[in-house]
């Protein structure tokens, strides 16, 4: 175990910037290009090869469009809120552990950026801060769609915050540890959780969604209800940002099924422990836009209904089974 | 390092705090509490306390003040709060004075040298193990208590709030909807 | 060097600035905010003496502090939308008939 | 044999509960039957224990702690010793006797279950008050039978207030109420003492203050001993706080019998003799005892020379023959006091039960000028009252005799010639208005015939009840040397001198010549018949006799009448015009402070948020100075 050191840490928080920022505007095209396989379209095409440079089209377009602020707006709220999602998913992804620990010039690049020995507990605490964004967008822009979208986003967020918790409670019970380094070890000499837990596998996955933000539980920006919930009145690079902590939030939500659920960075057969990570985490991807181009909306009671009647009850049920056995 | 962390914590909390209770605004004083609390939690990390600066986070960021702005959107509360003061300089008096006794006591030198802990932190254990051991052994009955407090507490908000549940607003055409303006 | 004394000082500000807010506000929604304040400031003091001495009877005490926040916010806020819904306000001014 | 004291304690005490059952119903004669079973029972373990006390010493029982506070510890302990065993017994033999004798007597009267609740609670607390191993349990029986007093002199509370020309005492509760408050005011004195007796001492165990008497300051033995002195002035009737003793005849019949004669009233003998090793530390009260039982004794036998009243002549006898008892605790003879105590319950107990008899014959009528040749139609009450009479007056061979003679040459054997001379005296007075109540009752001319009245002896069992107190009466003088050596075990010994012993001879002789003396010229006077003399009742010295001195008056005028005058002043001046003007004047300051108080309660909650904080700011700014004081 080398020390770890300033200088590791400053250069894991700026890889995580740089590749979660890149990735996030990445995600976008990828998003776009599967959704349009999957409907049988192909999407960009016009810049670049297979439309690649979109991306850069995009980013320019963003950065250059006028940053238009409503006039009965609460301006500093809302020029802040977005940069609080921003902000939020990539403090959460601070304390999650990406890579195995690496050594680069010599400098040793510990796994995780902050390795605070409640790792689960602190990336769940900062998405819950993130709600923060949606809802003072929401509320600060002097518009009823967003009013509406900001009382989606406290609802959903305090409803699905439990889900998520509860579920984790399980495996949490079976490591008997919150930090995200021990878990990956628990892996190592254990089947995946996956196979263990596959209830709490299942409920972290939807609560997951909901707490991204992901179709089929979009409510917060719901196009066909709400026009764009809390970011209706959002342009230019403001609206961008709530995409970047969208999808680093994506990420993390990745990462976390990754690790705690699917094996971790731990070496797969042949497959390096790096690679079979990225692997994981770009399947996670890549279910939550298969999931987006499958399933419809939900309605916001029916939403309310799954959370408080069917998820979490059997979250309890399993937290409660769990410990029955571990106890036997 | 930590002395710069904890003035800088307290210079911006102070400053939020005070946005909180001198605002007009009730989304400033929302928004600046909830601030004030997320930096309360990184006072927690400081002093060693994790796990409650990461409960202080779930709890208190991600639901209590969640909760407030969820209920401020019951209120009308998007034009500036309204209120009228007769005396202010005796609110002032009253809070500096217990603000000034209370510094010059803590600035005092504390008589605690007799002051022994009564449950030290078991060694070896992280935080959150401690304050397990602890929170369930020692302060059982008062979890358990506080547990079914929040349940009564829980059961309360939703009978208060939540009259008329039930009827599934959305689920219905729009004739028959109930006069809501009768049954309010 | 930060002492127990330096957080105590903090937490003692903390809790006249919520008491402050807790005299000045006369909505309802903004008192709960000023209450909030003092309770955190008693958490702050808890949390620090607890982490001084070594102890952490103050870091369950806060535990309580919180829940009992959680437990004040829901039947509070409930009681607060049934006051909206009765009477159209939530301005203290608005409730006097305990008037004596 | 603690069960033996239990038993004898607390038997009456069940029988008390179990009358207090039916209280509120018709008469069941089951209460009178259970009640005296008990005391029986009572009786019976009374005389086990003075068996046993008799060889083999002491009981000493302590049932629970009682009182701990502090340095103070009183158990709730019994000690019977050779005096207590005596007073038990005497207490329960003439309990029982009056017990089954108010069977007959009470039995027409609709609170009969009431009285024997009261009877046997006054058993109780007497039981208390000589069993008890400490001054306080012996204050508590002292109050418990101040209280039993109270309510069975009052028990006809119902009869009306009349005026003092038609009845001394005005009336029952009049009576009672009087003799509550006197013994409050002797039981003050008491209180007293025994605050000064745990103050210098420490403790109220009779064991550890006696041990102490030698070791302590003589004038606060005095003191001591005066105010201890006082208590057992007030409960045994003595001068000045005589009245009530005469007034307490309103009672029944049968209380008088037992409260007012033999047990209650010989209470403050008790006390002296418990006492002893006190009073014999402080000779010069123990002086002032005998004198002043010595004055009593003929001040009360002065009295009853004239009273027509059939029950007042025996009460002012039994405080005549109390006098004779403090006389001879004062001059030390303590053992011999307890034996006039013991022979005058028998005999006392006995006339006045046949006074009960003769008023039940009368329809309750008491003025002996209105009777005469009651002895046909009460043959046996005749007999008893005249052999307790004699037993009285100290004829050879009655009880009277050994127990007075006793005291006669004690009081010749200490050289106090005074207080001899004039107990002898007394002696003569006695025999002489004894027999003069005997004689005006059952001899000479039937008077009550023009009147009207029917005369009949009571029911057989009452008489057969009355037979052991006759029996005793007759014998319980023979006894003399045992008792002293039983009792003497405990209580010094009292040795006459040889002169006394070289002069006993004649001293008897003169003693009985006078006793005599008196009944001749009672016998003399008054069997043939009433013959009243104008000229001698109309005399000054007759007039102040019959009206007690005056005394009964003067109290009123000096104590009583200015005392409700004082009274009116305050109630008027001080009540009216000071007190309640302060209670008005603080509930009006209150109800205007409330008025102008009430803007406080605006209704607004942060006007309350305000005031809270300011008092907020107070606490801590008293925190924080006290925290400067450090």
């Amino acid at each position: 175990m080398m020390e770890v050191t300033y200088l590791g840490v400053i250069i894991k928080a700026i890889l995580i910037l740089a590749i979660i920022s890149a990735i996030a505007g990445f995600g976008t095209y990828i998003e776009r290009k599967v959704l349009a396989f999957m409907q049988r379209r192909l999407g960009p095409m016009n810049v670049g090869p297979y439309g690649l440079l979109q991306i850069a089209a995009d980013g320019i377009k963003l950065f250059t469009k006028e940053d238009f602020i409503p006039q009965n707006a609460n301006k500093l709220i809302f020029m802040v809120a977005p940069i609080i999602t921003a902000a939020t998913a990539f403090i959460a992804l601070s304390a999650v552990p990406v890579f195995p620990d690496f050594t680069i010039f010599g400098i040793f690049v510990p796994s995780i950026a902050a390795d605070v020995n409640i790792g689960i507990l602190f990336v769940l605490g900062m998405m819950a801060a993130g709600l923060y964004g949606p809802l003072l967008a929401g509320m600060s822009q002097a518009n009823k769609w967003g009013l509406i979208g900001a009382a989606r986003t406290a609802a959903q967020f305090i409803s699905y915050e439990v889900v998520t918790g509860l579920s984790l409670l399980a495996p949490i019970m079976m490591v008997g540890s919150l930090s995200l380094i021990d878990f990956n070890h628990y892996n190592e000499t254990h089947p995946w959780m996956v196979f263990m837990q596959p209830l709490a596998f299942v409920l972290f996955l939807i609560a997951g969604f909901a707490e991204t933000n992901r179709t089929p539980f979009d409510l917060l920006e719901n196009e066909a209800e709400i026009i764009a919930g809390y970011a209706t009145e959002y342009s230019g690079m403001r609206w961008g940002m709530f995409f970047i902590g969208e999808y680093a939030n994506m990420i993390t939500v990745a990462v976390l099924a990754s690790i705690i659920f699917l094996g971790g960075y731990t070496d797969l057969w042949f497959i390096p422990g790096w690679l079979a990570i990225i692997l994981k985490i770009a399947f996670m991807f890549f279910l939550m836009l298969w999931v987006r181009a499958s399933w419809p909306h939900v309605r916001p009671d029916q939403f309310m209904w799954l959370a408080w009647k069917v998820l979490m009850p059997l979250a309890v049920i399993n937290v409660v089974i769990t410990g029955i056995v571990i106890m036997v | 390092m930590i002395t710069f962390a904890f003035y800088l914590f307290a210079v911006l909390i102070t400053g939020l705090f005070l946005v909180t209770v001198m605002s007009k605004n009730v989304l400033y004083a929302m928004t600046s509490l909830a601030a004030g609390m997320v930096l309360i939690s990184g006072l927690f990390f400081i002093l060693g306390a994790d796990f409650l600066g990461v409960v202080q986070l779930i709890v208190y960021v991600g639901a209590v003040m969640a909760v407030y702005a969820f209920a401020m959107m019951f209120f009308d509360l998007s034009r500036d709060v309204e209120e009228r003061h007769d005396k202010p300089w005796l609110i002032f008096l009253l809070g500096g004075g217990i603000a000034l006794t209370l510094v010059v006591m803590f600035a005092a030198p504390i008589m605690g040298e007799a002051v022994h802990a009564l449950y030290p932190p078991v060694a070896g254990a992280t935080n959150p193990q401690a304050v397990g051991l602890v929170l369930f052994t020692k302060y059982l009955l008062p979890f358990e208590v506080a547990s079914v407090m929040l349940l009564v507490a829980m059961i309360a908000g939703i009978i208060l709030a939540g009259k008329k549940m039930e009827i599934s607003l959305s689920a219905m055409d729009e004739d028959i909807l109930p006069d809501t303006k009768e049954n309010a | 060097m930060i002492t127990l004394n330096h957080y105590l000082i903090l937490s003692g500000l903390l809790f006249a600035i919520g008491l402050v807010g807790v005299v000045r506000r006369k909505n309802l929604l903004m008192l709960f905010f000023a209450t909030e304040i003092m309770l955190n400031a008693a958490n702050l003091a808890f949390a620090a003496t607890s982490s001084y001495y070594h102890d952490l009877t103050g870091q369950m005490f806060a535990f309580f502090i919180i829940a009992v926040a959680a437990s004040e916010v829901a039947v509070g806020l409930g009681l607060l939308i049934l006051l909206y819904k009765k009477y159209g306000s939530i301005n203290l001014d608005d409730f006097t008939i305990m008037k004596g | 044999m603690e069960n033996y004291v239990y038993i004898a304690l607390f038997a009456p005490l069940a029988g008390s509960l179990f009358a207090a059952l039916f209280s509120q119903r018709p008469k069941a004669l089951v209460t009178g039957v259970v009640t005296s079973t008990l005391l029986f029972i009572s009786f019976v373990a009374s005389v086990i224990l003075l068996n046993h006390v008799h060889h083999e010493g002491a009981v000493h029982v302590t049932l629970m702690d009682w009182i701990s506070a502090g340095d103070m510890s009183i158990p709730f302990g019994f000690n019977i010793d050779q005096v207590t065993a005596v007073m038990m017994t005497v207490v329960t033999l003439v309990s029982t006797v009056v017990h089954v004798y108010s069977n007959g007597y009470m039995d027409h009267d609709k609170s009969f279950n009431r009285f024997f609740s009261y009877l046997s609670a006054f058993v109780f607390s007497m039981m208390v008050l000589v069993m008890s191993d400490n001054f306080l349990g012996l204050f508590i029986g002292w109050e418990g039978v101040g209280v039993c007093s109270w309510l069975l002199i009052g028990f006809w509370y119902h009869k009306a207030d009349v005026t003092r020309d038609v009845n001394p005492s005005i009336s029952p509760s009049w009576a009672a109420n009087e003799a509550f408050i006197m013994n409050r005011i002797a039981d003050l004195g008491m209180l007293v003492g025994i605050f000064l007796i745990y103050w210098n001492i420490g403790s109220l165990q009779y064991a550890d203050v006696f041990a102490a008497v030698p070791s302590m300051n003589h004038g606060m033995l005095v003191t001591i001993g005066i105010f201890l002195f006082i208590g057992a002035m007030g409960k045994s009737a003595q001068f000045p706080l005589h009245t009530w003793l005469a007034d307490a005849m309103e009672g029944p019949t049968p209380v008088s019998a037992l409260i007012h004669a033999a047990t209650m009233v010989t209470a403050g003998v008790y006390l002296v003799i418990r006492a002893n090793p006190l009073y014999s530390a402080i000779p010069e009260v123990s002086y002032f005892i005998a004198v002043l039982g010595t004055f009593v004794a003929i001040f009360a036998a002065s009295m009853a020379l004239v009273n027509r009243d059939l029950k007042r002549i025996i009460a002012y006898s039994t405080l005549s023959q109390l006098g004779y008892m403090f006389a001879a605790a004062g001059l030390g003879a303590y053992w011999v006091a307890l034996f006039h105590l013991a022979a005058h319950a028998f005999f006392k107990a006995l006339l006045f039960l046949g006074a009960g008899n003769v008023m039940h014959a009368m329809d309750d009528e008491l003025d002996i000028f209105k009777m005469g040749g009651l002895k046909k139609a009460m043959r046996w009450t005749y007999l008893y009252m005249g052999l307790a009479s004699l037993a009285l007056a100290g004829i050879w061979p009655l009880a009277g005799f050994f127990s007075k003679d006793t005291i006669l040459e004690a009081a010749f054997n200490e050289h106090t010639y005074g207080i001899w001379l004039v107990l002898w005296f007394t002696a003569g007075l006695t025999a002489f208005y004894s027999f003069r109540q005997v004689f005006l009752t059952f001899a000479g001319d039937e008077r009550y015939k023009p009147l009207g009245f029917h005369p009949h002896e009571v029911q057989k069992y009452v008489l057969w009840a009355l037979s052991p107190l006759a029996i005793l009466a007759v014998i319980f003088g023979w006894f003399k040397e045992p008792f002293m050596e039983f009792v003497t075990q405990f209580l010094p010994a009292y040795e006459m001198s040889e002169h006394t012993e070289h002069n006993v001879v004649i001293l008897t002789v003169v003693t009985t010549a006078i006793a005599l003396g008196g009944i001749i010229f009672a016998w003399m006077r008054y069997y043939k018949g009433l013959k009243r003399d104008e000229k001698v009742e109309q005399s000054l010295p007759y007039r102040i006799l019959l009206n007690q001195y005056y005394i009964p008056i003067l109290y009123e005028r000096v104590f009583s009448k200015p005392y409700a005058a004082l009274s009116k002043v305050f109630w008027e001046d001080v009540d009216q015009q000071v007190v309640d003007a302060t209670v008005d004047g603080i509930a009006s300051v209150i109800q205007e402070s409330g008025d102008s108080s009430r803007k406080i309660q605006t209704g607004n909650l942060s006007d309350y948020l305000k005031l809270m904080s300011g008092g907020a700011l107070v606490l801590v700014a008293l925190v924080l100075f006290a925290a400067m004081q450090n």
